[in-house]
């Protein structure tokens, strides 16, 4: 898979978009191409039939949405993500080996293979956790953010949901409670257009998200997430509302280039959807601006393409050489340490 | 001010006429499909709604093909919103639809157990019998594709312990077939657990099904009674072959079929008969619909037990997405065989022991 | 309990009121008489330790939204209402002694003994339920609406839910279906300001609560219920909106003039905003406004009073004389008639 | 990107002083309030919150007078929003906080049932032991007000059955508080059951407490075990108090406590020695709490019954509202007693049975 890019450059629109240093955008670059290369080997993972089932959810032409927000968010905060949460959580800092090695459900992955990649999380950089219930780790950051308040700490704890959580009731439960409170919680909704097959004027009859959000008290806005720099830049004046205790809601818009997970070939959308939805590309945008702005040549670019790319391929080898776990493993971590462990279900009775 | 809501629109309903759709039945999931074709043909006031049911056809392709044939009106795509889809078909079903609903997955069950357990089921009591909710809720359930914790549980304990709901579970091609057709056509609502392991299982429909709340007799056998339902019959009948050749054992195989209605006789019978059994299910071991069953047979067949009626069941663990962990968690063909071979243990020692 | 009122008549505000015609507003003055007038009685009921339990929650102080929308539904048009609901059932046309006698948990119940306050229903008049699940009702209406579009019926159905449900969550996914769908349903909140003890600004962040009906696509409007000509105005108009395709929100504010439920004494009320809300009384206003219009005498209100007492002083008797239900009855109803009954529980094993 | 969410925390609120609250402790609700205003006290994570915690006191005025001493930042009101109070406290007890969360009703679990069994329970599992979510879900259920079908239900079975959770059920004023203050100290999450009833329940504190699941021998005895919790434990001691005055039958009473950790061998120890047993429990009988303990039971003492083991539960229906029949929804003391005559009518025949 190429991230080949349409000539975009024109279509950049009137936010502050210049204001950014290019440094910064380079770094979002960067984080942006580490992100689909890692994407792209998990689809190669799931071809070599190395990962832990078929549920993989691959977040390229959504890099923007992550890598801007993730780079907004600071040491300290911490968030939870959707089913669709790689990309995020390798823009906060992960390290790809044990991701890889937790997307195959081995024992050096993040989670000792026991969460797989709808289930990834690290505390130590705040990641909270990815959830396979859509909507079901919103909730989580308002408590996160309750501690905040609470203990006085300076944090923001940052929700990431996909479009399809916009129809889940929790998500408005959870906003409320949050403004209510006024507590230092972001929500992030990368809306890529889709939910599985079900498009979004075909989940809700009004598409205004902001306005949901602000009928709930919150500081809304709304963003394309082909331009990364104004998400870093909204996502950055945003979530310092929040730290200061009005919680805020953005909306990343995208296009979800691949189908809903591996195995879908998204055949309910049509060829030239597509196609026109692969154009809205966050990498090919930046690239082609910072090239624009003589910030980066050709060369520069492939050199960054070529290191996260044996970067992600080394997460493979790592992966593939990892340990499965052990059998006995599966009775630890369902209570604390401390507590008995379940016993294997074997009924014992001596005749 | 005496206008009812649901009688006018029965008749309405039913005297609208639509095309059959052929459904060539090779598998557990055409199987499904046909019951669901079937049913919308032969009633006009049976819907389907859920996520995905219907441009994509279903996330394990089970309702493929009824959006084009039956229409946008008859069968629904929802937003993500399980507790109102539940919601939903309830007051559909209470106003003259027939609504077939689908939780993706019955981990789902979670963000819509209130309307569940505390309207669907508590309706046609609370309000005294006036009306009921004939509704089928299809729900998709086990482990099998490394899923994870929370897309490869076995929930039906809950289900089974909630009064008013109907539990449906069939385990074969046929079976899945004709408790379909039987859930469209019930009074009361139907959990229907499909097992996501066993939509390619292949079959042939039957030309007849037990009754709905008869137990089948998968293998009749005289030395030990095994019981189970969904994706672990075939385990089990797997088990008892390899008891008759290994063990030259006769094991009686019982498909539950229906956990409510639920055939207490059936299961007394076999067991009173062959003094031993072993009841098999998926679900985590603690709180097992296998509980249920044990605690009945023990009272039922007291006094012709020879030894303890044993549980194989899933471990007391969430699921691990490891495919290596994830297979240890649930009950496999030896794990059956042995727990089998514990309860035949003493049959050199009867009567001694007690 | 006297239903004085205070001086309303100045405090008439300007909505098309005078328009309403005085025949249907001295119907709507004798509904929410009644109603009332039934809900002392339901007070009384209690205090002779003649109710089931004492979950009973009363409406006064809020008639003007149960006798105003309630007049606006049409026959075949369906409900469900919250555990406050009383009021809706008798502007719908309920028969007081086979209510009475339900909330007497009696076998002549419209529910046979076994819902109680919270559970009556009544298919017949379209009572789909009341709910003892805050928000539990409100999706039953989007699958009524859904009956009535499949079947092209020319019925709406509308929920009836306090401001507790407004933060529930399934509210809004059930708004969300309703507008996606284009069906005829109806969203009643009936603002008395407080969820029990919680005052509706200690429970929401943002108090335009059409805000957020209209952010999910409905039409919506807030009404005072003081005024139940207003209401019943409002609400015809919405209903008609809904009968439509197009659901609809109504927020109906008023005040919850005693407690929560029987025991509740309203501690977390001071003296004069209990005094100040008492004087918005729908009853009061619209009696004086028939009055000062010489639609009314103060002799034949009280004949309405009169007649109104009677009816309910009836329903005790009814209840009270009512027989409770046999136990027989309790294993029946679980299923449909046709099957097999429940068991009581005891284990027969001979030895 | 290396702070530690969870480390620096702790410590910060630990050092936050507070002043303690005295509690005079005469029944099952004071001596709750007891444990809560202890836990607050000694632990500055402690944090109340839930539907009409504070300025309201509790729905059943548990928390009365907590949120005057301990501040509107300790004891949190809550909007109606139960799927969201519960996702708040797990998202709290990961970062820092020791939440005691309170559904008003154990009814209500169904809309909070995803956070519950699928967030709570699983997240030290699925995220490999990296966090846990040392959070208490305090619920209250059970019949005895007329509350009808929605508020009146006894729902342990489900909670039970799933991995990760711990489930606390007092049935003592004792246990009330210690087993409360217990659940304030795990690092697991805790779903700690009360009993509407049980409220004004008086009694004492004693001065001590078994550890955390042990099962409680409430009266010993050599006749029969009869096995309960929660409120049922009162009326299964009247129960064995009646058959030692009736029948002259001297019954062990064991109150589990807890339900998960579930003290199996002193069940099966007991039952071992008496050869009949009993388990009595209030939540519906198919699928109840008292199903697993015979499923375990039937095994572990398989040897030594002399009759199988009864249940006597909550019928297979709603609760209705009628008071009459919401009394006989349930066990009464007459039931058990009569269940515990038919285990014992085997004494005379003993070994001719079998
Ligand atoms: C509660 C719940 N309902 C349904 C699903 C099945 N499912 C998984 S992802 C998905 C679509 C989610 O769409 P969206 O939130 O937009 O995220 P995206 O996949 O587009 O990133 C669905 C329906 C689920 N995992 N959880
Ligand atoms: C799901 C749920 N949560 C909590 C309760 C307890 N409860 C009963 S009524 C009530 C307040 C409801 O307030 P509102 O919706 O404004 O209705 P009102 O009582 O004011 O008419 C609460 C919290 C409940 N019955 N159901
Ligand atoms: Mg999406
Ligand atoms: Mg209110």
């Amino acid at each position: 898979m190429s991230s080949a890019s349409a000539d975009t450059t024109n279509t950049l629109d009137a936010t502050n978009n210049d204001a950014i240093d290019t440094k910064v955008l380079l770094e979002l670059l960067t984080s942006m191409v580490r992100i689909r290369s890692f994407e792209e080997r998990v689809g190669e993972l799931f071809l070599k039939g190395q990962s832990a089932g078929t549920m993989l959810h691959l977040s390229i032409g959504e890099e923007g949405a992550a890598a801007g927000v993730g780079l907004a968010l600071q040491e300290g905060d911490s968030f939870t993500t959707h089913h669709r949460g790689h990309g995020i959580f390798l823009a906060r800092g992960a390290d790809p080996n044990h991701m890889m090695a937790e997307i195959a459900g081995k024992a050096s992955g993040y989670c000792r293979g026991k969460g797989g990649s709808m289930h990834i999380a690290d505390m130590q950089l705040g990641h909270l956790g990815a959830n396979a219930i859509v909507g079901g780790g919103i909730p989580t950051v308002v408590g996160a953010a309750l501690s905040y308040k609470t203990l006085q700490q300076p944090y923001v704890s940052a929700a990431f949901f996909g479009d399809g959580a916009l129809q889940q009731g929790i998500l408005y439960e959870a906003m409320n409670l949050a403004a209510l409170w006024n507590l230092p919680a972001a929500f992030i909704c990368i809306n890529n257009q889709y939910g599985m097959g079900t498009r979004i004027d075909q989940a809700a009859a009004s598409l205004d998200f902001t306005a949901r959000a602000k009928a709930f008290g919150l500081m809304a806005a709304s963003v394309s997430g082909e331009d990364v720099g104004a998400v870093y830049q909204k996502a950055t004046e945003l979530l310092e509302v929040a730290r200061q205790g009005t919680p805020v809601f953005l909306e990343v818009s995208c296009y979800r280039f691949h189908g809903h997970a591996r195995k879908d070939k998204s055949p309910y959308r049509d060829a030239d959807e597509e196609a026109q939805g692969r154009t809205r590309d966050p990498i090919g945008r930046a690239r082609d601006q910072l090239i624009a702005a003589s910030s980066l040549t050709q060369t520069q670019f492939d050199t960054i393409q070529r290191d996260a790319d044996a970067e992600m391929d080394a997460a493979i080898s790592f992966a593939e050489a990892a340990e499965p776990p052990t059998l006995t493993s599966m009775f630890e971590d369902v209570y604390t340490p401390t507590a008995a462990k379940p016993t294997p279900v074997a009924e014992s009775w001596q005749p | 001010m005496t206008a009812s809501t649901t009688t006018s629109v029965t008749t309405s309903a039913q005297s609208i006429m639509t095309q059959p759709l052929e459904v060539n039945v090779t598998d557990y999931r055409s199987a499904l499909r046909k019951a669901l074709a079937e049913g919308m043909t032969e009633d006009a006031r049976v819907v389907i709604l859920g996520e995905e049911v219907g441009r994509y056809g279903g996330a394990y392709a089970v309702t493929k093909g009824l959006y084009e044939h039956f229409g946008a009106s008859r069968v629904l795509d929802t937003p993500i919103s399980e507790a109102a889809i539940v919601g939903t078909a309830i007051g559909a079903a209470m106003t003259g639809l027939r609504p077939v609903a689908e939780l993706m997955y019955v981990d789902f069950a979670g963000l819509a157990m209130d309307q569940i357990a505390n309207q669907a089921a508590k309706i046609r009591y609370m309000f005294g019998g006036q009306v009921g909710v004939p509704m089928v809720l299809r729900m998709q359930g086990g482990t099998g594709r490394s899923a994870g914790a929370q897309h490869s549980q076995s929930l039906e304990a809950w289900l089974m312990h909630v009064p008013g709901l109907r539990v449906y579970m069939p385990a074969t091609v046929s079976d899945a077939y004709y408790l379909l057709k039987a859930a469209l056509q019930s009074d009361d609502p139907v959990m229907f657990l499909e097992h996501k392991s066993l939509y390619t299982h292949k079959g042939e429909l039957e030309d007849d099904a037990l009754p709905v709340g008869k137990a089948a007799v998968r293998k009749s056998g005289t030395d030990i009674t095994l019981i189970s339902y969904s994706r672990m019959l075939h385990r089990t009948l797997e088990a008892a072959k390899l008891l008759a050749q290994e063990d030259d054992v006769n094991a009686e195989v019982i498909d539950l079929r229906t956990l409510n209605p639920l055939d207490s006789d059936t299961l007394a019978e076999s067991v009173s008969r062959t003094g031993r059994a072993v009841v098999i299910s998926e679900d985590t071991f603690t709180g097992s619909v296998a509980a249920e069953l044990v605690a009945r047979l023990q009272v039922d067949a007291f006094d012709f037990l020879e030894a303890p009626i044993l549980r194989v069941c899933g471990e007391d663990i969430p699921i691990p997405v490891s495919p290596e962990l994830e297979a240890a968690a649930v009950p496999d063909v030896m794990r059956i065989v042995q727990a089998a071979r514990l309860a035949l243990s003493s049959r050199q020692t009867t009567g001694a022991s007690r």
